[in-house]
């Protein structure tokens, strides 16, 4: 009793427990002989679902109904826009990098503005917002696959010491929320706002203006994801940030976040999001077909958040 | 009903006997495309090649119009919904690709009823009063292994990377693959993920898998997933198997790097995205009062070692190698299916 | 005084209202629209849509969401398409069984307090990997008698107009009339006067489910009968659609503050919004936007009416 | 009314109830007889609520023991008091605002169910209301939620008087007056005379007493969960209600000396219905009158009003100290260290990074000060009993800088000593110049503050000062009808 109270206190251990189990898994197929190979793929491709996490992760810790659907299509954009203006020059990174962000920006304005001038629950504004971004993303270029600038292509599809370059910068920007969700007031806001909204009015705390903040930061993380995967896979595809709506909402609740607000992990995030990658590398090399992959990672997430989320009436 | 399919087969017969010129006039009638999907590179250049040579039909005077409809999601019950809305507007033929091959047969039939001519191309559906316009997704499969057949007589291990899952066009190229694996035993399919055709998905499907295979002698794809392949394969620091390369520009353009390099050889295997104007002249040349049979077969886009910086030369940055149609060619299709 | 005599009236003529700019702004853009054959293609498709969004629509009035709507209802085209056609009785039981599945899903959230998010999105897992299993590629076939209703040619009015006005009637029947209905939106509006008064809120939490299970199940069906197939695939727009539509027909998250009517209304508005952007020959480039946009307009126009009436009111 | 021949319809004997340290009903003996309206009258925290919730079921006591007609309960719930005829009208709505009246009906009586239900729960309702109130002009399908705060009393009342087979036979009126207008509130009274002329019991709670006085049969007084005196209403006036519901004697020691603070200037100020609230500088200006009657409403108007929802104040200008905890005072996942230095961060951040080595070290402070009782800072804040959490959301706003502090009845639940340290601080920050404006439901606290708003329905009613802050006076404005 003592041992399983303990445990719930550090939410983030199922995340990294079933990781490491599916890691394992899957290396003994080869009877450990993948280890490394395996255990870098996974870095790099966690990456990407670990830097949209964080930003979800941050609105979700701003309490009930708080989340943003508009990741994916704000990934795109974002990766579209860039790769446009950048043109695959090598001179042009930079300003390639900061279009990626003001996309960001944009976005999380317009969400939150949307939120809050119509009151209408974050769930029905972002995805309205969604779907007018996924349009101008196919407006600019037309499903062009622009090629990445030569030197951000070999950038982030590299390894540094054996970690993947795009690890070290999730590990960079995992470190950074991190800092900012222990460290700095900031971080205070958003988890008092997550806990109790009346509470944190009456201490004094700009709820407003965490929110807002918070809505383009997600938007931001979810830009620069967006930079980087267009970068790592060669180019912005229209469809490529689809599959992280469901991903980055999965690794925030696998991860150990509370879905009621006020308590974000971010060791978790990494830990859930290895889990992902993981866990299909574990069902195609034991040759399991798409079905049981999706059932497998339901009944998980279901599991996870039965064990250390409810709370007895 | 049966009569006026008589009525029209009498028409048509009689319209066979005479030289093209006199032919019914379709500068009147109305052609629409219903598309069901815009959001990858194969899916625009085929918009875009339907823009270009419709434009070109209709202010040559051919048809009155030709206009390009695209849903906002992939999503079979959304696409029903657009034809039926095409019934409602009054069009004399929709030229389709298809969600789903079943999926939609009872809004085809519905404008079938209504006197729609109904062409499906590329996503075909089975629905018997609709023309296909079918690539033989089987034998795109198969003739994959036999090319690795003949380029690794002593055979391998293969990966396979699919589409997307619960697709008829994944269901279909697939087993193409494994007929082929039976016909050429010396091959066994060691692994198989999913790339939704995806670059960055297959990338990522490859790089989970690898490390538990043991040496890959070729990758059979489905096309749109061969880069991604072969970034995921030099990731590793792996020896390049042959990889079957699908027509995206970036997938040619790796292949021509890796041949000026190191002779490194394969072959690509695609449907062209043109292959929407073929479907356009078709259902052209049915409301002209051809008769059409209602099967026809367009070859797929081969690309082979010597044609493939032609092919290159051809293709837009960014784009995806494609062949547009003129009416001619599907003439020559509907003679051939004769 | 009498001018504010129902908020419920309010709640309605909003979606109403939309309803019938966007119907005579069809029938202006396509005056063939406007005929038996014309507005059952129009509406034909926004039967199963209607369905799920009146299952959505009873979870919503416990205050919880459903992100699984979609998935499920794909599972349950896949479940019809073929155990339903080939074996019904085996059909048969495997709805009543996610039936069950549903309602022991509202037991479970009630039990320990779970957010009804994120139980619904490991769901929605679940049954797309069943759905996957069933049908790994797109096929099946209604059952005969499932096709044969779907494409029925009534006298008067078409099927889709028919079917919509029934499935109006008997959820409002349902859900505003009868007594466990009053009981589901009392648990949304304040459980513990519902609890004080001697009720089970977990019975009343389990019924929800259970019937949005039913609706549900209705939705898949009347949709494969409809599409005559089915996939893995077919129905996942119907997570976000249903939410919209309950929104847009006049329902509200919390508050247990919904009504069967409004999200009917609110299904066919959002179908009949996508026939409208396909007719106004919108650029495809900007249709998946202009959907978007849609709903942001016709939720400021309800934020609007809420101010007037609120205004009459303070009066 | 003798009742030596009936028996009683509830009758509870030598009930206690406690709250951790705070003892709400200590030894309460009170029998309901048919026929009859009992007046419970008394100050805040009296015991009033708590002994009605006995009454209804909702609360069993920790001793003592209750009997109904003679026969003695061991289990004595909701579920047996409805099925004995008790009702209950709370001072909270508790109806589902989003039900129509008549679907309200229906779920307070679980067996009017079965076909055809509406007719009868309309009928139901319908007579009741136009019992209580002839003409009332209510509809009873429009929906809770858009009847106005007095119809929707209305209704509650009508609800708890409505017979749908178990007849109601003691109904308990808890302030149901406050959001009627006299004519209404007459209607309900006269029902009231004639339910109890008809034989029902009525327990009325009210704090208007002349409604008391001219309604019910028999007073009870009640003061720190006792009952003080019992007597039939002809036996008493308004001038001995208020007299025997004070406690003359406490608090006047701690009478603090009268100051000057006429050429201070004024720090805060809002005006709304009634008289006009001002605060100045170095004063601390109490609010006080029956719990509920806007207090807490002027706190928040006043902290809206200096607070901004975007930009974060580099100098707060107020603090508040929040009475409900629950609600708006702890962040419940959070150590005690972090509840107590949020409303401080802006002193104790550098560039936007918290210095934790100067929150720990002010917190330590503090801990000392008010002498918050846990080993360790960084325990959860719901380890603290209520009195604790309480001292750390005082520590919480008195660290800060701002010049002003609003606290909304904070001191429920903390102990004698703690009270007396903490008056010590406000006393001598005030001396200091800080403006402290304070809510109490504690005639001793109320006592202490240099100038006292009294509130009733939602307004400022009286404005005491310097020797007129007594509990007399104040329970004199608090209770309309006995005139100050």
């Amino acid at each position: 009793m003592r041992m399983l109270g303990r445990i719930s206190r550090k939410p983030w251990m199922w995340s990294w427990t079933a990781a490491f189990v599916v890691w394992f898994a899957t290396i003994m197929v080869t009877g450990g002989a993948s280890t490394f190979d395996l255990s870098q793929a996974a870095l790099t491709f966690a990456a990407f679902s670990i830097i949209v996490g964080i930003g979800q992760m941050f609105v979700i810790t701003l309490g009930p109904g708080n989340i943003d659907l508009s990741v994916p299509s704000t990934m795109t954009l974002a990766g579209t826009l860039a790769l446009k203006l950048m043109e695959v020059d090598n001179a042009m990174i930079v300003p390639g990098l900061v279009i990626a962000m003001i996309t960001g920006v944009g976005v999380g304005v317009v969400n939150y503005a949307l939120i809050k001038a119509l009151r209408i629950p974050p769930i029905i504004a972002t995805l309205s917002v969604s779907f007018i971004v996924q349009s101008a993303a196919i407006w600019t270029n037309r499903g062009l696959r622009i090629k990445p600038p030569s030197f951000l292509a070999d950038f982030t599809t590299a390894n540094t010491l054996g970690v993947p370059n795009v690890a070290i910068i999730a590990l960079v920007i995992s470190v950074f929320a991190w800092f900012l969700l222990e460290k700095t007031i900031y971080g205070r806001w958003i988890s008092a706002v997550g806990q109790s909204m009346p509470a944190a009015k009456m201490a004094g705390i700009p709820v407003d203006g965490t929110r807002f903040v918070t809505y383009i930061f997600c938007a931001v993380l979810a830009s620069l994801a967006g930079y980087l995967l267009a970068c790592f896979s060669g180019g912005a595809a229209l469809n490529m940030g689809s599959e992280y709506l469901l991903m980055s909402i999965a690794v925030v609740v696998l991860g150990g976040t509370a879905v009621a607000g006020g308590d974000s992990n971010v060791p978790g995030i990494w830990g859930a999001s290895l889990f992902m990658f993981l866990v299909v590398s574990m069902l195609n090399t034991y040759g399991l077909g798409a079905g049981i992959r999706l059932i497998m990672t339901g009944l998980i997430i279901i599991s996870v958040i039965m064990l250390a989320g409810g709370r007895a009436r | 009903m049966t009569i006026r399919k008589m009525l029209l087969a009498s028409v048509a017969v009689a319209c066979a006997a005479m030289p093209v010129s006199a032919l019914a006039d379709t500068s009147g009638k109305k052609i629409a495309l219903s598309n069901n999907y815009a959001g990858n590179s194969w899916r625009q250049a085929m918009l875009t090649s339907w823009e270009k040579v419709t434009g070109e039909a209709v202010k040559a005077g051919v048809v009155a119009a030709a206009d390009a409809f695209t849903t906002a999601e992939n999503q079979a019950t959304e696409q029903a919904a657009q034809i039926q809305n095409m019934i409602l507007q009054g069009y004399d033929a929709i030229v389709l690709n298809a969600a789903s091959p079943t999926a939609l047969n009872g809004a085809v039939k519905e404008a079938c009823d209504a006197g729609i001519t109904v062409v499906s191309f590329d996503g075909i559906v089975t629905e018997p009063c609709a023309w296909r316009i079918a690539v033989d997704f089987k034998e795109m499969g198969r003739s994959q292994v036999e090319y690795l057949s003949k380029k690794l007589p002593q055979g391998g291990n293969l990966l396979e990377i699919r589409g997307l899952a619960g697709v008829f066009v994944d269901d279909e190229i697939s087993a193409g693959i494994h007929e082929g694996v039976k016909q050429f035993p010396q091959f066994k399919i060691a692994g198989s993920v999913h790339g939704d055709w995806a670059q960055d998905v297959a990338q990522k499907a490859v790089a989970g898998i690898l490390p538990s295979l043991p040496e890959i002698a070729g990758v059979v794809t489905q096309g749109g997933d061969g880069y991604g392949a072969a970034q995921a394969i030099a990731a590793a620091k792996r020896p390049m198997p042959i990889i079957v390369m699908g027509n995206r520009e970036d997938e040619l353009k790796w292949w021509q790097q890796q041949k000026e390099a190191n002779g490194y050889e394969t072959m690509s295997v695609s449907i062209a995205p043109g292959v929407s104007t073929l479907a356009f002249w078709v259902a052209q040349q049915i409301l002209d009062g051809k008769e059409v049979k209602k099967d026809l077969v367009v070859p797929f886009l081969r690309i082979d070692q010597d044609n493939l910086e032609q092919n290159l030369a051809n293709t837009q940055a960014g784009g995806v190698a494609n062949v547009e149609y003129a009416q001619e060619d599907a003439i020559k299709v509907i003679e051939a299916a004769k | 005084m009498r001018l504010t005599y129902s908020a419920e009236a309010v709640r309605l003529a909003v979606p109403a209202l939309s309803l019938t700019v966007l119907l005579a702004a069809v029938f202006w853009l396509q005056p063939r629209a406007m005929s038996y054959v014309g507005l059952n293609l129009l509406f034909n498709l926004a039967v199963p849509i209607a369905l799920a969004t009146i299952a959505q629509m009873l979870i919503m009035a416990v205050n919880d969401l459903d992100l699984s709507m979609g998935t499920f209802v794909s599972f349950v085209a896949c479940v019809a398409a073929t155990f339903l056609r080939d074996t019904p009785l085996l059909g048969t039981l495997i709805l009543a069984g996610v039936v069950g599945v549903y309602a022991a899903i509202g037991i479970v959230i009630h039990l320990r307090n779970l957010p009804s998010i994120v139980v619904s999105l490991g769901m929605s897992f679940v049954w797309a990997g069943l759905a996957v299993l069933l049908l790994p590629a797109p096929g099946g076939q209604p059952p005969d008698w499932v096709r044969a209703l779907m494409t029925a040619k009534p006298p008067f009015a078409p099927m889709a107009i028919i079917a919509s006005i029934v499935i109006a009637l008997v959820a409002h029947l349902l859900v505003m009339r009868s007594s466990l209905g009053v009981l589901i939106r009392g648990v949304g509006g304040n459980e513990r006067s519902v609890e004080r008064a001697g009720w089970s809120v977990l019975a009343a939490r389990a019924a929800a489910y259970g019937l949005a299970g039913v609706f549900a199940v209705l939705a898949g069906i009347a949709l494969v009968g409809l599409t005559t197939s089915a996939d893995a695939n077919i129905a996942l727009r119907y997570t976000l659609l249903s939410i919209a539509g309950v929104i847009l027909g006049g329902g509200e998250f919390i508050g247990g503050r919904v009504s069967p009517i409004g999200a009917v209304i609110g299904a066919l508005t959002l179908t009949l919004a996508g026939s409208f952007l396909s007719f106004l020959r919108i650029s495809p480039d900007w249709q998946i936007g202009a959907q978007g946009a849609i709903l942001i307009i016709v939720l400021a126009l309800r934020l609007l009416l809420a101010r007037i009436e609120k205004r009459e009111k303070a009066r | 009314m003798t009742g030596d021949t009936l028996t009683a319809i509830v009758e509870v004997a030598d009930a206690k109830v406690s709250f951790g340290a705070v003892k709400a009903l200590d030894g309460v003996t009170l029998a309901i007889m048919p026929g009859e309206c009992v007046g419970v009258v008394g100050h805040n925290g009296a015991g009033k609520s708590t002994i009605v919730s006995v009454i209804n079921g909702g609360l069993t006591p920790h001793q003592g023991n209750i009997s109904s007609d003679g026969e003695r309960l061991a289990r004595y719930g909701i579920g047996v008091a409805r099925a004995r005829g008790v009702r209950c009208v709370f001072q909270e709505l508790s109806l589902c605002p989003n039900l129509t009246v008549i679907e309200n009906t229906r779920i307070l009586h679980r067996h009017l169910g079965g076909f055809g239900w509406r007719k009868r729960a309309r009928k139901v309702i319908e007579r009741s209301l136009d019992l209580v109130f002839p003409g009332h002009g209510i509809e009873s399908d429009r929906s809770v939620g858009e009847l106005s705060i007095a119809e929707r009393q209305m209704v509650e009342i009508a609800m708890a008087f409505s017979d749908a087979g178990v007849a109601p036979r003691l109904v308990i009126l808890d302030e149901p007056t406050s959001s009627l207008d006299a004519g209404l509130a007459e209607q309900m009274l006269g029902y009231v005379r004639r339910f109890v002329d008809a034989g029902g019991s009525v327990i009325f709670i009210s704090h208007i007493l002349n409604e008391i006085l001219t309604t019910a049969s028999r007073i009870v007084v009640m003061k720190d969960g006792r009952i003080v005196a019992d007597r039939r209403s002809i036996d008493w006036t308004e001038h001995s209600l208020v007299e025997s519901m004070g406690s003359v004697a406490k608090g006047e020691a701690n009478r603090r000396a009268v100051r000057d603070l006429a050429g201070a200037p004024v720090v805060v100020e809002q005006i709304g219905p009634g008289l006009p609230f001002r605060a100045k500088r170095g004063e601390v200006v109490g609010l006080a009158g029956l719990a509920g009657h806007g207090q807490t409403r002027m706190l928040m108007k006043l902290h809206a009003a200096e607070t901004s929802d975007w930009l974060a104040r580099r100098e707060a200008t107020v603090a508040f100290v929040a009475g409900d905890r629950r609600l708006n005072g702890v962040f419940e996942l959070w150590s005690i260290l972090k509840n107590f230095s949020i409303g401080s961060l802006g002193d104790l951040t550098n560039r936007g990074v918290v210095d934790v080595a100067a929150e720990m070290e002010r917190a330590t402070d503090w801990k000392r000060r008010i002498d918050i009782r846990t080993q360790d800072l960084a325990n959860r804040i719901l380890s603290l009993s209520g009195g604790n959490q309480q001292k750390v959301l005082f520590a919480r706003a008195l660290s800060t800088r701002a010049p002003v502090v609003l606290m909304d009845d904070p001191m429920r639940g903390v102990d004698v000593g703690t009270k007396q340290e903490v008056y010590e601080i406000i006393r001598q920050q005030a001396a200091s110049g800080r403006t402290f404006v304070w809510y109490s439901t504690e005639m001793e606290e109320v006592c202490l503050c240099d100038r006292v708003y009294v509130f009733r329905d939602g307004a400022i009613v009286a404005e005491l000062e310097g020797d007129a802050v007594t509990e007399g006076n104040i329970l004199a404005v608090s209770f309309r009808g006995a005139a100050a």
